[in-house]
């Protein structure tokens, strides 16, 4: 086995600021466990990182075919890493069909390697290729490096004894050899990880370690004319970390805003792509005394989490936008009785089905006003895998100090990407404990707060307090059903302004980059954050006047917000929608905000958000 | 411990709110009010640790009128609050009311769901035949022919059984009861809080102002007798005004017919004895609905199985014991970590 | 029996211009017919009218109860008449509770007709009376006529052999005979109507008969302090007149647009209040070929009437707000496979079960933004029970014109209130035929009518045209299954320019009362056409600068709508909501318009609009 | 009348589309797409006239790789759609497809109304005991103690069995298969293609991502003569790799056993024959597992019944032919009018 296309080997590593690495491969190459492990290694080299999972929606699409291609995007550096990157530096192509989709991700020049054993002529033309690419000249743009990757694993493990099929799964870690070193990783993490998880088949865990070995041995040895890569280490903030997704932050975050609210914390949900890791994540919580209950649908899943609300319980549901239609009817009702919930949306791409497994952020007028009725509810966004936890603690806050439903909103985009997080110290966050009521004196279910107007939250099982609540209008002095013209304003008013009430306890909306008022301010909201806040630093430092400013308080919005937006002369929304912020803000303020909208099932490039803030100021 | 003060056992009266009971003068659901607040007081239940969850209709009014804990949901989810419910705090009675359209028709799913769980809730379906709340139009357990606004020229759909439909879904308690019948209604409603699982209870309910008197063929008093047998578990299936009438089970056509004890030499011993825990026998005494056959009443099924929140608990309650991290800063750094910066 | 307070006679009768009667009694007391005979006897006498059913909760509520009153109002005139009126002229009240409900509505010095016979001392108790208003001077203000009714209902009756019980029922047309004579009233029809409807129990109807003339003869001979009143006729438009609900306009309407539209229409929904009337009208209409089917649920509902437009019929669905909630995930299949839907929501007070039986206008919201995704569609709103005839058609036409769900916003008060209808002449509608796709060569389902951006409709049963539709995004070229970036941002495009399309369909925004541009424009939609016309024209009247835009296309907006408003200096929206068609407006021109919010479940009062246009032009 | 040109008869292969087949390798919905596409061949059927119409799932995916019409709808409410489409034009064949996630969990209330109407409709439920497309959750169908991601530490629900739940539900026809028995398949689907009103069969389809195996304990080639009674009208129920077993029924304990023909003096007289019109024999039927007794497959239940769809058309078309306003000018001038104005 010879790899042609190897040159002549130069002296030292070239150093990058930070590169973007995308692994390609059919579902079955294993190219998320690739990512995945580059990500942790990548980490501890102490750059900082972002990463993309983007897997097709097929469980495991017929081998070789454009949609059974699995891709790991992952942005590293020795600066902060906003966003998982545009276009590639570097593609890993592990057959025709990876090539065929994510070629033009790769920026002219890039490095492509391509696994040249699986470009057989069925593979070619699977993939929708009528002439071999590797031979018709078509990637004279980039830089190529092409292997049998294939053959030199087969090789590697020869004297594994596996079957030829078990043998060539190994070819990943062949190939994450050879990246490793690309970019100067230690392997030895890896090693022990493989060791540990087939501890119970060490003749697997030997063979991927011998296929790691010999893809970095290639590297190590092999006339190649460029050198590999150094991207020295980050600044980052000093602390333990440790990577996580969005859906991991977001079961510690509730779980943990649970026992800050001091009740256990029950979560109905039903499946759904792709909220479903949230569910699978706290099914394995039980030890924390979270209950899981999953659902017979989206309907049941919320009404049981009422329940559990009714019972004393901080109910939590959660699934994506079609599953949170069937929920709105029970929403109200919750919004009706005022109840603590908590309804989780991990965004996806539609209408309808749509597409699954790719990202959008177009739910928010369903989370701020998709209910029949004067509904309102406070909803929340969250902005980074990280921050997930952060937002749900302020979600189950909420939720339990106003008894009322909390949106919170996530993405495909934040649920499944992973990203290095400074743990934080639980010890260190402030209770909100639960006061329920007691007093049976001059009791009725209706009783408020005078402060926050949250009614009094009374358990079933004390004595005394026995109590009726429903749907239907109730009596703001008594709690019984009452039919009367002034009641029925005076209790619409009354939750109207308990949800303007949250915003007294909400931090003045601060500017994430730049300043207070000037030429433009871009305000992004959700999953947004990487792109935005990179695209904007990157023309301040150009000298270009423009801030940036995130929301996670999407509803209500901060106090001062419409003040700090009168500051600007103009005011631009990147959504991945049509314009739902953008309709919120100036139904609101009256700014003229204009929007600048993707709808692809895909996050925002930082060079699009560039583009259009500059469109804006030079308009 | 405390020494627990001994509570006075409360009377029917105690379970009655002092809100106005709004359903129509001469409405079924008075009678089943009145047999619930019996059966508490009969059972020594407290209000307190009971709490009765309804969905929409007429029958959904119910928890007003009961001085425990209520919840007034919507249409056809109630079980599904019921659960969440229970989850929470096993150690409430859980009741869950709503009416043939609440449990049958937009909330049937449910329903299947709760007893196939077998979650330890009572689930009773006042069953009128017609959506009473609404004004008056047909419901899924609506005999074909209906006529109702909505099928002015009758219904066509061929109507679910609810007892038959809640041995499909593998409910582990079924009973049957006519809202009038003072004397049977308390006892079923305790059996059924007594059953550890799902119990379902149908009521027979007239809706004097939209389905008057469609239970006539067997609740006439010159009928009843006849067409009515109560079934009791080890008993044979004896009724009739003469007490000589019973049910035997063809074994041609596998399926039961009507006899009469002394003609054709047929004589008790014949007679299907009645096994609660007999699924067969319970799905043919469930098809018995007063026309060909009499109405079977009483307790059909029942058969004990473990219930879904004793199991959610003893699982949650076996990872607190073998969980090695018990603290969320555990949690949070188990898996792979790394110091940075500094 | 004698009257006790009746005065003596004045000659002749008062003029009056236009005059509010409200009915009001226990559920069983017949009120709802008693005003419905008046209100046939009142058209025929030539004035203008609008009335208004407000009937309880409870299916029969018990005897006596407040929450057991019903009522009927009717508003009539020699002008046209806009809303059933805001405080009454006249009260007529059946028992304590009726009177302790309705009271307040009664204008000072206005007339109070009551029935003495019913203020026993249990009924005043039940009433939540400590001491009898009769005699404790709490009436002064108003000019009282008191009657035994039940007593002189009795005496009337005593011949016809009816049991006691019967003989009472007739009291409601003793009552009817008395106001005949108040207002001057034919009661020839009434005879006929009463002869006809008991035909098969003549005693019955006799005995009616007797007490309605007995009540007038008490009017014509006994001696009071008032003289009956005159209503002069009005100038109405010359024609074939009768009176229409809501719900039965919008029946008609919708079974002749399916005409219009040549193909049948399916209608499939689930009852719930107050929208099982159109059910129940729908369903007897079967020999227009119109299939109604009375579903599971609401969401079968929806489902099955999607099902029905996919097999080339028109699908009609209905409901109220929280039926609507559970419907709108079927709604985001149907805007993602583009066939036509109508959902006719008849809006009740919420959130939850909320005030069934009462009106609110509350979920615009929820029509034109209530649905996860970017999922566009058509919003229109009907403003009297009249309209929803024509709205019903404008519906059909653009479902089937522009393959889309279409939402038709009518409310309580619309659907159960009855107006004089000029009967239209369905034969000079323009017709708007469907045309099914045919053409086998280089078909698929997503071909496109370049003008309207509508996609072709192709009926299963034809030969050569098989195809699949789904949820899933779709490729704009082909209609097979895509997960492409740009061809979701194409679609995404598309489906929204298709509903922008719509607007190029629809006539110009007119100004109802007023001018084009001025000091205030106060703009309504749906069942405030009433109060906010009949204000603004008083108000126009009295020299204020104030004109009326009213609604019918709440999305898209008419293309003139912004350019029109920015006309104005200030935009007033009265609404019976807390300000959803504001966010609308506001967001779209970045209006500084104010809202006008009512939540009371009750119509405006034309008195609280002008006021606020007062207000808002001193302001 | 025009002459009718005689089409030709299509192949299996005709009813296949040009898409690319995307379910994971080894799948037992391939297996149910190859027989569905013979018994559609076998039965002449037309492309144009038949409708296939599916929730969401792997299972739901079916409609794309059949040449007909086909409508990709949502999870659970395809039986709706169905019945939409059906009302508007009974003359297309009508098929549903779901998984027991679509049919059983979200789904089961409208599977329930179109069976106990009894809509003309073929229901295919594909049971592999698992959420395919969501990756592996367990289902309402999964046996006690599975282990998915939602249920870590092992699954506590009662499943619910799928034809046990058909027959509470009212259907008038069930049948059951398996998804790799290709001689049986088609035939299963050309019985629910001819039955008039709601058919309802379930396949036992093998996961082999999510639930692979699951089903092996009566399929395995050495078990699955003795594992598995194929039921015909008519015939005893006789099985296993000998010929000799048998079903019995117990009558002291009113349930079924298997015996061995000449063992304990059985012969083949003492077993049962199976009759599709008894529900009794259907409830007991449906409840064999292949544990303790073998699974039964084929047509379990049919009975004849009015459909619905005919009933509502009979319905208008009777309205129609009584109708005295005709239209819709006089309709509006129907009640009372008066002339104004002028
Ligand atoms: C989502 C929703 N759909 C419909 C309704 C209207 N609705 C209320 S009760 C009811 C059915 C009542 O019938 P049933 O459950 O049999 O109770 P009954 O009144 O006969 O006791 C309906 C359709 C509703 N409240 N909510
Ligand atoms: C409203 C809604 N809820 C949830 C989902 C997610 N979902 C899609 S398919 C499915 C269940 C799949 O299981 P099954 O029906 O058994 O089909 P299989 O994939 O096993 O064939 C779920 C939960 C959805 N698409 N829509
Ligand atoms: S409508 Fe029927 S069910 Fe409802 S309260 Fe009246 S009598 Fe009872
Ligand atoms: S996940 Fe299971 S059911 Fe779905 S396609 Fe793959 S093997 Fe088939
Ligand atoms: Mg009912
Ligand atoms: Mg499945």
């Amino acid at each position: 086995m010879t790899v042609a296309t190897l040159q002549e080997a130069p002296p030292k590593r070239l150093e990058l600021e930070s590169a973007v690495v995308r692994f390609a491969g059919d579902s079955g190459d294993g190219m998320q466990l690739t990512g995945g492990q580059f990500t942790q290694a990548t980490a501890l080299a102490g750059n900082d990182l972002a990463t993309f999972p983007d897997f097709p929606a097929e469980i495991r699409a017929p081998v070789g075919t454009t949609f059974g291609v699995s891709a790991f995007q992952i942005n590293f550096g020795a600066r902060d890493i906003r966003t998982s990157g545009d276009a590639f530096d570097c593609l890993v192509a592990m057959n025709p069909a990876a090539l065929k989709v994510e070629l033009k991700g790769l920026r002219p020049g890039g490095l492509l390697i391509i696994d040249t054993g699986s470009f057989n002529d069925r593979n070619l033309k699977k993939a929708g290729y009528d002439t071999n690419p590797l031979e018709d000249n078509s990637l004279a743009a980039y830089q190529i490096v092409t292997i049998d990757i294939s053959a030199l694993t087969m090789e590697a493990v020869k004297d594994s004894g596996l079957s030829k099929k078990d043998a060539l799964r190994c070819k990943n870690m062949w190939t994450l050899g050879y990246v490793y070193w690309l970019f100067g990783r230690d392997r030895a993490p890896t090693v022990d990880g493989l060791r540990a998880k087939f501890a119970k088949k060490p003749e697997i865990a030997e063979a991927n370690i011998a296929a790691l070995n010999a893809g970095h041995a290639l590297g190590e040895t092999s006339e190649v004319d460029f050198p590999g890569y150094h991207v020295p280490q980050a600044e980052i903030a000093p602390g333990l970390y440790r990577t996580v997704t969005g859906a991991e932050a977001l079961a510690y975050g509730l779980a943990v805003g649970a026992s800050l609210a001091e009740i256990p914390m029950f979560f109905g949900s039903y499946p759904i792509t792709p909220a479903s890791n949230l569910l699978h994540n706290l099914s394995r919580m039980k030890q924390f005394g979270v209950t899981t209950f999953q659902a017979e649908d989206e309907i049941a899943a919320a009404c049981s989490a009422i329940g559990a609300s009714y019972a004393g319980q901080l109910g939590v549901t959660s699934s994506s936008g079609p599953g949170v239609a069937l929920k709105t009817e029970a929403i109200g009702l919750a919004i009706g009785v005022e109840l603590p919930l908590i309804i989780v949306n991990v965004q996806r791409a539609g209408p309808s089905t749509g597409m699954p497994t790719k990202t959008e952020q177009s739910d928010l007028y369903q989370s701020v006003y998709g209910r029949n009725a004067d509904s309102p509810v406070v909803v929340l966004a969250a902005r980074s895998p990280g921050d997930c936890f952060e937002v749900a603690i302020e979600a189950c806050r909420i939720a339990t100090q106003f008894m009322t439903p909390v949106y919170l909103l996530s993405d495909g985009y934040i649920g499944n990407a992973s990203e290095p997080w400074l743990i934080p110290d639980v010890d260190t966050y402030d209770h909100f404990p639960v006061k329920f009521h007691t007093e049976t004196e001059g009791f009725h279910p209706f009783l408020r707060n005078p402060e926050t107007l949250a009614r009094a939250w009374a358990k079933p099982g004390t004595p005394g307090l026995e109590h009726r609540i429903g749907g239907i209008e109730k009596d703001y002095n008594s709690g019984h059903i009452s039919y009367t013209p002034e009641n029925h304003q005076k209790m619409t008013e009354t939750r109207l302004q308990k949800i303007a009430n949250v915003a007294k306890t909400i931090p003045d909306q601060d500017v994430e980059v730049g300043e207070t008022s000037g030429k433009l301010a871009v305000v992004g909201w959700g999953s947004t954050f990487g792109p935005v806040s990179r695209a904007v630093q990157n023309l301040r430092d150009e000298g270009l006047d423009v801030s940036h400013i995130h929301l996670r308080h999407i509803w209500p919005l901060p106090s001062n917000l419409g003040k700090l937006l009168s500051g600007y002369e103009k005011v631009l929304v990147p959504e991945m929608n049509t314009g739902q912020l953008l309709t919120v803000l100036r139904a609101e303020y009256l700014t003229p905000a204009k929007g600048l909208n993707k709808v692809a099932g895909q996050p925002f490039k930082i060079a699009e958000v560039e583009a259009a803030i500059r469109d804006e100021l030079e308009s | 411990m405390n020494a627990v003060t001994q509570k006075e056992k409360l009377t029917a009266k105690d379970f009655a709110t002092d809100q106005e009971v709004r359903w129509c003068p001469g409405c079924g659901d008075y009678a089943i009010l009145k047999a619930m607040q019996k059966a508490m007081a009969d059972m020594g239940q407290s209000t307190e640790d009971n709490v009765f969850v309804s969905g929409i209709g007429c029958a959904a009014r119910f928890p007003y009128y009961m001085a425990t804990y209520g919840f007034h949901t919507i249409h056809g989810r109630a079980p599904a609050f019921a659960t969440g419910i229970k989850l929470s705090n096993p150690d409430l009675n859980v009741w869950v009311v709503g009416g043939d359209g609440d449990m049958l028709s937009i909330g049937a799913n449910h329903l299947m769901h709760v007893l196939r769980r077998n979650v330890d809730l009572q689930v009773l379906l006042f069953n009128n035949e017609i959506y009473g709340l609404t004004k008056g139009q047909y419901s899924p357990t609506s005999r074909e022919g209906t006529r109702s606004p909505s099928t002015p020229l009758g219904s066509v759909d061929r109507p679910i059984d609810a007892c038959t439909y809640a041995l499909g879904a593998g409910a582990t308690f079924i009973a049957r009861g006519i809202d009038s019948q003072q004397k049977h209604l308390p006892g079923i409603f305790q059996a059924a809080s007594e059953h550890k699982g799902a119990s379902f209870v149908e009521v027979l309910q007239n809706c004097i102002v939209y389905n008057d008197g469609v239970f006539n063929e067997f609740t006439d008093r010159d009928v009843a007798a006849d067409r009515q047998v109560h079934v009791e578990a080890g008993k044979p299936l004896i009724y009739g005004a003469d007490g000589n009438k019973g049910i035997r089970l063809n074994l041609q056509t596998l399926s039961l017919e009507e006899v009469v004890i002394g003609e054709n030499g047929v004589t008790e011993a014949d007679l299907l004895v009645h096994d609660p825990s007999n699924r067969t026998l319970a799905g043919m005494l469930a098809a018995m609905n007063g026309r060909e056959l009499p109405v079977a009443l009483g307790v059909l099924y029942c058969s004990q199985e473990a219930t879904y929140e004793a199991a959610v608990h003893d699982q949650i309650n076996a990872a607190k014991q073998s969980a090695k991290i018990t603290s969320f800063n555990d949690l949070l750094r188990t898996g792979h970590t790394w110091v940075a910066g500094g």
